[in-house]
């Protein structure tokens, strides 16, 4: 399980441009990181590389002492705008999938839909939802495998007052279970959080 | 179920949609086995001649439709980043996926093969070469076409592009199983191009997701 | 021919190397051809094909070549993948029209071979066939690089497909002994030495050697085509953003 | 540059990518040509009786290939909602749509028949009226492949549903227009048959539109 | 021009359930209205009610005494989650399009670029750009051709809080000259705006 996520001197680029450069973050169990910064500041591009998706042009993406390809394939979830449900299948086809592709069981996506109140939704397709309930079902994910560092990003931005709350309290459980949370995002985290401020030069704040 | 095994069955169910889904391969056959005696004119001697090639030809074209997604839609949407943040190694995902789109479309369509050779006049003991020649190259089809899919991730027409990339890798099963079919047609001796076809068939499960995954992480970058 | 990767890997090497080159390449296809054209045009008409014979200085050559540039194309794309190298790459998409003309070279003059040898402009042996493949294999390739916007990954998938279209080549070369062809086996590069006479052997070995110059000329000319665009739209991204 | 005008050009553009557009059609083309007598044997005699027949399955094809996603990206992006939010009635939207799908692949691909079924064998003399009808058939394929693609919006496979609805439709031309080559490589009257051809693809344009336009605004209801 | 919204006794249901039911709402030039309400509650589908795309189960919308259709067919802008941007196109090719579909001059699409700073952007493919600068290609739609009606779905969720005010200055001056905002919210409008809260029983506040 992965109980620190240490980054150092970490250089982006995309598309031939450098991002930026000197990114150094450590995250340790319990622990929630806010990533802020202008659009196009490269929050998006900072949780792909940690999830491995991108290469980094310098720097290091480090799991404490576990192999990092072992510790990204098996100890993180990525929640990022593109949720990878398909407007065709059902909210239950869906989480069904997830939950076993990602090692969960059938109870946990129970469990994880009742909590998430899209219990009633669960046989309606996914083109139906509305973007809050489509969001929602995403977020059930998170619950029904457990895997130790969430990537948010922007994980909110649908979701109504109340299930921001909510969302809040999930959260702080997971945070409480040894969990690590990076999040990038534009309104607060309903959480106490590390803010990190991504800027071209240097970086964190 | 484990987690291959899962992501076996939705690629079948994702092909086949939900009812109704083996019917729709099998009309599509049947469609293209009614246009060519319309296309070519209806004596029977002509189009006993290029019936077995004609599904042949059916077969390559139905697997061209169907694989055209078989990546697109869970990179556009974003599930091919999700499938591959898993202890699997990409290159068996890969596999998987192409075994689903052969379970779902090809073996439907190898059932349908013979029937549709036959009513375009070819005789009726092709039919069992027929059949397991379409199960076999469909399998061909299948994951040589996954390295077309994967190659034209994010480009900006896959259809054709897919098609085109994949055309020069349908050739080989092609000529080994319409050879073969034309052997026994005239009564010579066609184990060796079925045999050519399985070899085919083996080599593109074998190297096929190597292609394919590297063609899916270089898309995904 | 393939000039030593690790030495021109350096760009600003291979620009100066090449600047001087390419002429001399040219300069060398040129003396080559000239020498190849007159010793085919004065040997005999062959007992069999006659005048047509004659066609074989241009096809042969050609139809090698098909296959060679491939095969550079295949080593460029595996060099690119598995170092990231952007000359190999440049080397890579340079060489690809280069191939498709020499295969449509090869199957435009066989057919004209053909038709008064075999009566047909075109039959469908496996000869034929996969060369046909060979030549789709670079319209594939072309066409993908062309519809990805990402120079990066246009790069990275053509290597592959590059790669993959490999196993074509063998099939080619073999097809003459594989099947049975209407296409004449193999009788210059085989077990147990050439079977043509040295009257046709010579020149059609010097237009071999005058068509791999001159596509050394032409790829080096593209490569550098390649690496100047290369920079100058870097340039206007620079600029575009700054 | 009107509205109309500027869609035609996003559609062609669409169609065809940047760079590399017709070739890639051509390249399909091709492709299949090049499948046809591998998996029929190469027997001349027999080809050449088929060749013409063979031009107009692949055009009929290449028409599915491409015309699967003429709605469907604008539906599951969003464009199909703004584009029907205009003062440009929703039948000539369609329409344009598939004048363009037309003009960006169809055109190639009309060029392309004679000289693929000539490659095979056909008779030369036939060549302008290959290219002739498959440039009218095209337009028929696009305007009746529209009505397929839009009733299949929102179904959970499009590709080979889209098929099965179209083929029925492609049925007609394909019996016109390959009558007509048929009886023109029999020196019998081919007049008629090109005429019905017309006439058919004429029916299209006018009908396909309304059809399309009901169908979209169906799926966005 | 449309200078007045008149929503009277709307209900609408989706999927044969009622999401609401005696709606009214007016809204004349110059006005905003804050929809806001909880996940499902049916926003996004008053939207499209407005717009037209989908048929009100009772109750009439109105644009003043124009006709409904033609009010419709080049009154408005909607803006929504799935924004018809095309992954594969350059930024520019959509907003050039888009101008002219909506009947706006090459001028005025290169001046809504500018105004929100999109202009180095537009030669890239939208698949490239960050969710916010997505965004700001999305709104630059609504500056590039002027209609009076903005149905505008989440406008602000991927925008960092600069521009996010940044809009609420573009929203401002529409409303300044004449424009109607109808807006679904979760976070409050930079601008002042009606609050309308849409709930199953009855409706609005
Ligand atoms: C479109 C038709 C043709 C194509 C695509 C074609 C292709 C090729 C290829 C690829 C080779 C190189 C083989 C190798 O080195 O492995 C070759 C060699 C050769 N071809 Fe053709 N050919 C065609 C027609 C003909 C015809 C009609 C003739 C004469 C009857 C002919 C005579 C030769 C000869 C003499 C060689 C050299 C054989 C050797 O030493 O390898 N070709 N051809
Ligand atoms: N595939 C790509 N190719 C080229 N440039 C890219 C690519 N992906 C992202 N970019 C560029 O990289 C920059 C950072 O993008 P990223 O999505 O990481 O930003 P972000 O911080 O998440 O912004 P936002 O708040 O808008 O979501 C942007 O300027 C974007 O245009
Ligand atoms: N096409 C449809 N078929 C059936 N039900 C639908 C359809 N579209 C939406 N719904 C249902 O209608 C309800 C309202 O959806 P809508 O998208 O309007 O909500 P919303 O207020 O925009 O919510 P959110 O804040 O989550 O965006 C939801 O419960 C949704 O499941
Ligand atoms: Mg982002
Ligand atoms: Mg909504």
């Amino acid at each position: 399980m992965i109980t620190r996520l240490e980054i150092e001197g970490l250089a982006l680029a995309r598309g031939g441009r450098r991002l930026f450069s000197r990114l150094s973050l450590t995250l340790s169990a319990g622990e929630a990181c806010a990533l802020t910064g202008r659009n196009g500041a490269g929050k998006t591009s900072l949780l792909r590389a940690v999830a491995g998706l991108i290469a980094p042009e310098a720097g290091r993406i480090g799991f404490g002492d576990l192999d990092a390809a072992e510790a990204r394939a098996s100890g993180l979830h990525l929640l990022g705008h593109l949720d990878g449900l398909k407007s065709g299948r059902t909210a239950r086809e869906e989480l069904d999938f997830w939950t076993r592709w990602n090692g969960g069981t059938a109870e946990a996506a129970t469990e994880a839909a009742r909590r998430l109140e899209i219990t009633p939704l669960l046989d309606l397709e996914i083109r139906r939802l509305s973007a809050g309930q489509r969001r929602r079902l995403a977020l059930a994910r998170l619950l029904s495998a457990p895997r130790a560092l969430w990537l948010l990003d922007e994980p909110l931005s649908p979701l109504d007052s109340d299930w921001r709350a909510r969302f809040g309290e999930i959260m702080a459980e997971h945070l409480a279970g040894g969990g690590l949370i990076l999040a990038a995002i534009h309104d607060p985290l309903p959480i106490p959080a590390r803010a990190v401020d991504i800027r071209a030069d240097g970086a964190a704040a | 179920m484990s987690p291959a095994l899962e992501l076996f069955a939705r690629e079948v169910r994702l092909a086949w949609g939900r009812g109704g889904g083996p019917m729709v391969s099998v009309g599509f056959y049947a469609g293209v086995a009614t246009l060519l005696p319309l296309a070519t004119g209806p004596e029977p001697a002509r189009l006993a001649a290029v019936a077995p090639g004609m599904a042949w030809i059916g077969l390559a074209l139905a697997a061209l439709l169907s694989l055209d997604r078989l990546f697109e839609r869970d990179y556009e949407d974003g599930a091919l980043d999700l499938i591959t943040l898993s202890p699997m190694p990409l290159e068996l995902t890969c596999a998987i996926k192409c075994l689903g789109q052969w379970i779902a479309t090809g073996a439907p369509l190898a059932l349908a093969a013979p029937i549709a050779a036959i009513a375009l006049g070819a005789p009726l003991a092709l039919a069992p070469l027929i059949f397991a020649s379409a199960l076999v190259g469909g399998l061909a089809f299948a994951f040589t076409g996954g390295i077309g899919a994967a190659l034209s991730l994010g480009a900006r027409r896959g259809g054709l592009l897919t098609a085109v990339i994949v055309l020069p890798l349908f050739v080989p099963p092609v000529i080994f199983g319409g050879g073969a079919l034309d052997a026994f047609a005239s009564g010579l001796p066609w184990r060796s191009g079925f045999t050519l076809l399985g070899a085919y068939a083996a080599a593109a499960v074998a190297l096929g997701p190597v292609a394919m995954a590297a063609a899916c992480r270089n898309a995904l970058s | 021919m393939i000039p030593a990767p690790a030495f021109l890997a350096n760009p600003e090497r291979f620009m100066a190397f090449s600047r001087w080159a390419a002429p001399m390449f040219a300069a060398i296809a040129i003396a080559l051809a000239l020498a190849g054209l007159w010793l085919g045009f004065t040997a005999p008409d062959d007992y069999q094909q006659g005048a047509t014979v004659k066609i074989m200085f241009i096809h042969v050559p050609a139809a090698w070549m098909s296959m060679f540039v491939y095969v550079c194309m295949g080593v460029a794309s595996f060099l690119a993948l598995v170092f990231r190298h952007a000359l190999a790459d440049a080397a890579a998409q340079a060489a690809a029209p280069l191939g498709a003309a020499f295969t449509a070279l090869a199957l435009v003059t066989g057919s004209l071979w053909g038709r008064p040898m075999w009566g047909a402009w075109w039959v469908w042996d496996a000869r034929l066939t996969s060369v046909l493949v060979l030549f789709l294999f670079y319209l594939a390739y072309m066409a993908l690089r062309a519809s990805l916007d990402d120079e990066a990954k246009a790069a990275r998938a053509g290597a592959i497909l590059a790669l993959v279209g490999l196993v074509n080549l063998p099939v080619v070369h073999w097809s003459v002994t594989w099947w049975n062809t209407l296409h004449q086996g193999a009788s210059v590069f085989r077990k147990g030495g050439s079977t043509l006479a040295p009257v046709f052997l010579t020149p059609l070995l010097l237009m071999g050697l005058a068509y791999m110059a001159g596509f050394g000329a032409l790829w080096l000319v593209r490569i550098r085509g390649e690496v100047w665009r290369r920079r100058a739209e870097a340039a206007a991204l620079r600029a575009a953003r700054a």
